[in-house]
């Protein structure tokens, strides 16, 4: 990023001894991704039979892995961004290409994966599909007399107080849906101003944004809110853990969709486990065992019909891909993403 | 004076390594932090600029002058509150309490917390101030309410009350050192010029303790205008404080420059009002 | 001249007088409400890692030393205390190792700019470490350094060496300067003299400030959010727990923290007895 | 004797303040000599200065002949005092005492029994494993005496050394500070402000003013012979009046003070310089009965009020110039104060030629 100054050298001398550490030792991967996605449940089994050693750094947001990288990602091997911001982090120079010729069950992931354009960059590949879901809705069951259908329930004054949304750019998706404006990625000045608009118009009624799955999980059990967005399939499973039922929903204005998949940081390509830990996060063993852990859909229908129960399968939307297709998948924003993260903290600001 | 070889030597012995360390790590950093913010944000990251369109964002676009009014307003909330707080409480120590041992005691009681976990200590102030919490359910137990209340927390009452509990024992410190080094003979002395405690303590305990109320609210001060912490947890859809924006620049909105240029604006806050404390603190310092 | 002393002696509204008895009362009361702020929410800590529901919420449901068993099962968790142990640690030695010259320079030598050197020593005390953090990982990353857990460490020491700086500093301008003289004066060299008078009579402010940079870079999060790499300290683990949402485990650390603070609060306190007063 | 410590024209600036300006002493080997001055004469400075505590804006110090002015402390062959008497707080009495001693090279038995050795001088034998906070003021003192001999320095330096202690202790270990400094032989150069202890104590007084020497003597000759008024009224009491010579001869000059005619022994004043101010020490004039002899002169006056000092008895008289004078009479046995004049008896006031002190012109 800089030149080589005279003082750099000095002082890259000086504490090349402290700071001048390797990507990972032999037989190590050191991970940047979300929780649950290098649980134990599945990662054991690995580690046993391949004798590397998987650590695990986990991230809030997406975001945050390109802060990471920003901040000298050399330290990891691989990440997880969401589909969003893979570009993003191809053209950083963070990451290189996949060889999909090592990867077993390429051609078993979801051909509109395979083949999105985020993810690939002068004809290779820059990462591989892992999981996927919505951004759905989810209400309390108990709070409703008539179930919510639309983004209107969030914009109700009746339910001042009870309302939740999740703190991110995704707001602005949400408000400019509600809007009206279909075109949620490549929306203009005057639709984004709109959608402040509209979320300031709404603050009042909300409790919370929510930045953390937990978070979300406490809201609803510590009785703080009724209705709000949620990851599917993850918060909603924790919250019926507690005894609470709640209920997600596509709304008339339909959802997001993202999907997430591994990336090779730059220079992690030679480590001997990084190409067997992708195979095994692609097989059977890692794609239901993420699906048990945290409630997403995953990238590779094949294994999950091995591996998934018919209900599990069902419920996840594994057998209907005018399921995903209907949703709206994340698309990088490009140097727009400035504008929609301003937009959105100006919300919190006023 | 003259400085003697020996002591020329002793002197680089005790001078070199601090001064080396604050040229590297505080000199060097805060000049790169002041280059970055002249740098521009550039599709996917940045790039070496020379321009001052980070600075002009920050005065023009109203969303980031009205974060740093809000967290100027809350920090000086926090630091009144604790204040307010803390003085009759050392005062209470230093001259009331008979017992060397008890005030002692008391003293150690109220710092002790600052070493409990920062984040544990922010976090607890949800479960007890949350619709189900401590507070609500105690208060309809009270039969004061009968419907929990959702006004204690994700405000920026919340938020004061946090942070207030959070720095209290950096305003007793200060105070309460200030309070003991004030002769009791002086306190005498007036009471014996016809003084009734209470001019006593306007006339002569309270100017006299100034400068530990001016370190206590500086330090406040400042530390709650870093503050990130107490947004995140108990903060309410109102509560963006400047160290948030921050930390946003820094990771979803991937603007170091813009980031940078908050942080020096910050350092500069901070700077100005440490000197002003400092000329606050040299007027109103007393030797005894 | 009469005229003048009427008018200032105009009667005033006779004084406040709060019966002795009533204001001690009063301050008595109001003490031990103050004291309840602080305590009730540890209280609250160490009543809920014992609580056998997941959610911190009252009423509590039951009794359970779950959150103890799955603490020391959790292997992210333990390696994060090591984590921490291991960066306050390093630091609190980095700050003494810094500081304590910084505070003698400050003490005994008139030299150019020592104004601006006592402020720069001094403002990261008030500095938000978001500053402190953030100047850094800028000033690494240019280097090209990688982040790692000696990142936070160099952090945390530039952070907190004005807390070493501080109170040994205060040490020493308490001390009496005929102190030092006497020992040069009986023959010592200025190194001599530190090592056997100085650093003696400072000792007590060096072990005091020690701790209380131990503790402040063991419970750090601003600096640690942006100078860490994969390493996760403990107010870290617990930060990027939040956001999966706190488990009681989180209170039992808590509690084992706090009972760990006790400990080094009764170190402290024994190894800062007056000098000599060995009975 | 050999000087021992000799200043050559020392200075201290401190700024623009003159600290010290143009001292020469020298010192006489196994001395006892004191500085003597109020607070702010310099005096302090000139100790430390020797001590090697602060260095001489201009000027030579030598101990011994060897020029040290610019030699640390360490370096030089004296010690010190101190008024707080510095003694290290973390050691016990025996370590402190040896501190000095293992600087020297000289450590373990050696050591200890030099330092018994010490403290048997100073009279707390058994006391090694004290702790300096154990002891009282007056012990405290005598271990700081003993830490400073037991180098066997070629002069100890005392600064104030009793200013610490109360009246009862102070009159009793300035006797014993005296007898150590016979017993040991070593030169000691001592910094007071106290006149009685600098009297009882000293083989020689200088006494400073300003930063410079107002004299310097033994503590008779300052006493019987001051210099100038500012010695003169520094050391003892001193009634002063403005006097003009009116005549001069035969060992006497005749003095016009007031408007009375005073005879007085004269003294060549070296410089020649005019007299204009006389003094004369209140217990050098008597109170005159009827039946007595007339000394030569006479003062006479009224009494304005008489105090009752114990040991003594002070009149407090005022002459017929209206200038108040204080007499002071010993009350010898059988002498009852009640007998004497009271408030606004007439009273005439006798003094000796020789006890009027000349002084040159009020500056």
């Amino acid at each position: 990023m800089a030149k080589t100054t005279p003082l750099k050298t000095i002082l890259t001398t000086i504490f090349v001894a402290a700071f001048g550490m390797p990507a990972s030792a032999e037989g190590e991967l050191s991970l940047l991704t979300w929780e649950g996605y290098a649980d134990d449940s599945f990662i054991a089994a690995f580690e046993a039979e391949t004798g590397c050693r998987v650590s695990a750094t986990y991230v809030g947001s997406g975001e945050e892995i390109i802060a990471k990288m920003a901040a000298g990602g050399g330290v990891y091997d691989l990440i997880t961004p969401a589909s969003d911001i893979t570009r993003l982090i191809i053209e950083a120079g963070f990451v290189e290409p996949v060889d999909i010729s090592r990867i077993e069950q390429w051609e078993n992931i979801y051909p509109q994966f395979r083949e999105l354009d985020n993810i690939q960059m002068d004809g290779e590949y820059y990462a591989m599909p892992y999981t996927w879901g919505a951004i759905a809705f989810m209400y309390r069951n108990d709070a409703f007399e008539t179930p919510p259908t639309s983004l209107a329930a969030l914009f109700d004054p009746r339910n001042e107080g009870r309302i939740a949304l999740w703190d991110d750019k995704s707001a602005i998706y949400v408000a400019a849906r509600y809007n009206g404006d279909t075109n949620i990625y490549t929306l203009s000045d005057e639709q984004i101003a709109a959608a402040v608009e509209t979320l300031i118009e709404q603050r009042p009624l909300v409790r919370r944004y929510w930045s953390t799955a937990g978070e979300l999980v406490d809201l609803y059990v510590g009785g703080e809110v009724d209705i709000s967005n949620t990851w599917a399939g993850y918060q909603s499973a924790l919250i019926a853990a507690e005894g609470i039922e709640v209920t997600e929903f596509i709304p008339e204005e339909n959802a997001e969709g993202w999907m997430d998949s591994w990336m090779i940081v730059d220079g992690s390509a030679d480590n001997a486990c990084t190409y067997p830990f992708l195979n095994m996060q692609l097989s059977e063993q890692g794609q239901c065992g993420v699906a048990n852990v945290n409630g997403y859909s995953v990238a590779n229908p094949v294994a999950a019909r091995n591996c998934m129960t018919e209900e599990q399968f069902v419920a996840l939307h594994q057998d209907d891909p005018a399921y995903l297709d209907a949703l709206l998948m994340w698309q990088p924003l490009g140097d727009r993403m400035g504008a929609y993260v301003n937009a959105w903290n100006s919300v919190k600001s006023q | 004076m003259t400085l003697r070889a020996l002591d020329r030597i002793g002197m680089g012995f005790f001078l070199g390594l601090p001064i080396l360390w604050i040229v590297l790590f505080m000199l060097v950093p805060y000049g790169v932090l002041l280059t970055y913010s002249f740098w521009i944000k550039s599709y996917p990251l940045f790039e070496p600029a020379f321009q001052f369109g980070n600075y002009l964002t920050l005065l023009n676009e109203p969303q980031y002058l009205s974060v740093i009014g809000r967290t100027l307003k809350i920090a000086v909330i926090v630091s009144v509150t604790a204040l307010v707080l803390a003085y009759p409480f050392a005062y209470f120590l230093v001259f009331r309490l008979k017992n060397v041992t008890i005030r002692k005691v008391l003293f150690f009681g109220v710092i002790a917390p600052l070493w409990v976990s920062y984040l544990l200590r922010a976090y607890l102030w949800k479960t007890i101030l949350g619709t189900q919490g401590v507070l609500n359910s105690t208060l309809m137990g009270l039969g004061i309410i009968s419907e929990p209340l959702d006004i204690f927390l994700y405000s920026q009452a919340a938020m004061v009350i946090t942070l207030t509990y959070i720095f209290i024992p950096f305003m007793v410190m200060p105070i309460y050192a200030a309070l003991e080094k004030i002769p009791r003979n002086l306190d005498e002395a007036s009471a014996d010029l016809g003084q009734s405690s209470w001019t006593t303590f306007w006339r002569v305990t309270v100017p006299l303790s100034l400068p530990g109320v001016v370190a206590g609210f500086t330090l406040t001060f400042c530390l709650c205008f870093g503050d990130f912490v107490a947004a995140f947890l108990v903060g309410g859809p109102d509560g963006l404080m400047v160290a948030n924006v921050i930390t946003s620049q820094f990771g979803a909105a991937l603007n170091w420059p813009l980031g940078s240029a908050l942080a020096v604006v910050m350092l500069v806050v901070v700077l100005a009002i440490i000197s002003l404390s400092d000329r606050f603190e040299q007027r109103t310092k007393v030797q005894f | 001249m009469a005229d003048i002393a009427l008018i200032r002696s105009k009667p005033r509204k006779p004084p406040l007088s709060i019966p002795k008895g009533a204001a001690d009362g009063a301050f008595i009361t109001y003490a031990t409400l103050l004291l309840a702020f602080l305590y009730m929410p540890v209280a609250i800590l160490i009543i809920f890692s014992f609580n056998d529901s997941r959610v911190l919420a009252w009423p509590l449901s039951g009794f359970t030393l779950d959150w103890y068993r799955t603490l020391f099962a959790n292997a992210d968790l333990l390696e994060a205390v090591g984590n921490s142990f291991y960066v306050a640690t390093l630091s609190t030695a980095l700050a003494l190792c810094i500081g304590i010259p910084a505070a003698m320079a400050l003490h005994r030598f008139v030299f150019p700019g020592k104004a601006l050197f006592r402020r720069l020593l001094l403002l990261p005390i008030a500095l938000p470490g978001i500053v402190t953090g953030i100047s850094m990982l800028n000033f690494f990353n240019l280097m090209g350094f990688n982040l790692s857990l000696h990142t936070v460490v160099l952090g945390h020491a530039t952070a907190l060496l004005a807390v070493v700086v501080i109170q040994v500093l205060a040490r020493l301008q308490r001390l009496p300067p005929s102190l030092e003289e006497a020992s040069s004066d009986l023959g010592a060299s200025a190194l001599v003299t530190f090592w056997y008078v100085t650093l003696p009579n400072i000792k007590t402010a060096i072990v005091g400030s020690g701790l209380l940079v131990f503790v402040l870079s063991f419970d750090e999060i601003p600096v640690t959010f942006f100078l860490t790499g994969r390493d996760n300290t403990l107010p870290m683990y617990i930060y990027s727990t939040m956001r999966r949402g706190v488990t009681p485990e989180i209170n039992a650390v808590g509690t084992l923290l706090i009972l760990f603070s006790v400990v080094l609060i009764l170190l402290a306190a024994f190894l800062t007895r007056p000098p000599g007063r060995k009975r | 004797m050999a000087a021992i410590i000799e200043l050559d024209s020392i200075s201290k600036h401190y700024g623009p303040v003159v600290g010290v300006n143009h001292v020469d002493l020298a010192v006489e080997d196994g001395e006892f000599l004191t500085l003597l001055g109020p607070s702010g004469c310099g005096k302090s400075t000139l100790l430390r200065m020797v001590g090697g505590f602060e260095v001489p804006s201009a000027g030579t110090i030598r101990i011994a002949g060897v020029d040290v002015t610019a030699a640390p402390p360490q370096q030089r062959d004296v010690n010190m005092m101190f008024q707080d008497y510095a003694l290290f707080p973390h050691m016990t009495v025996g370590k402190n005492i040896t501190y000095g001693l293992e600087r020297k090279g000289i450590k373990g038995t050696a050591a200890r029994d030099k330092a018994e050795a010490a403290l048997e001088l100073v009279g707390l034998s058994g006391m090694f494993e004290r702790h300096t906070h154990q002891l009282s003021g007056g012990q405290r003192q005598r271990v700081a005496l003993a830490r400073a001999v037991v180098r066997e320095p070629k002069v100890i330096l005392l600064d104030e050394p009793l200013s610490a202690l109360d009246a009862k202790l102070r009159e009793q270990m300035q006797v014993e500070l005296k007898h150590m400094h016979e017993k040991l032989g070593i030169t000691f150069l001592m910094v007071t402000h106290d006149q009685t202890e600098a009297l009882v104590m000293s083989d020689r007084v200088v006494v400073m003013e300003a930063g410079e020497i107002a004299q310097d003597g033994t503590p008779e000759d300052l006493y019987e012979r001051p210099a100038t008024p500012y010695v003169a009224n520094f050391i003892g009491t001193t009634n002063f009046l403005s006097a003009r010579v009116v005549a001069r001869g035969a060992g006497l000059v005749t003095l016009e003070a007031g408007n009375q005619e005073l005879k007085a022994t004269d003294v060549a004043t070296s410089d020649g310089q005019a007299i204009g101010q006389i003094g004369i020490r209140p217990e050098k004039m008597q109170i005159l009965k009827d039946t007595e002899c007339r000394p030569v002169n006479v003062l006479p006056g009224t009494v304005v009020e008489t105090i009752y000092q114990g040991l003594a008895l002070r009149t407090v008289v005022r002459l017929s110039s209206g200038e108040e004078m204080l007499v002071d009479e010993i009350l010898r046995q059988g002498m009852l104060h009640s007998d004497h004049p009271r408030a606004g008896d007439p009273v005439v006031l006798g003094v000796e030629p020789h006890n009027i002190l000349l002084f040159g012109a009020e500056r």
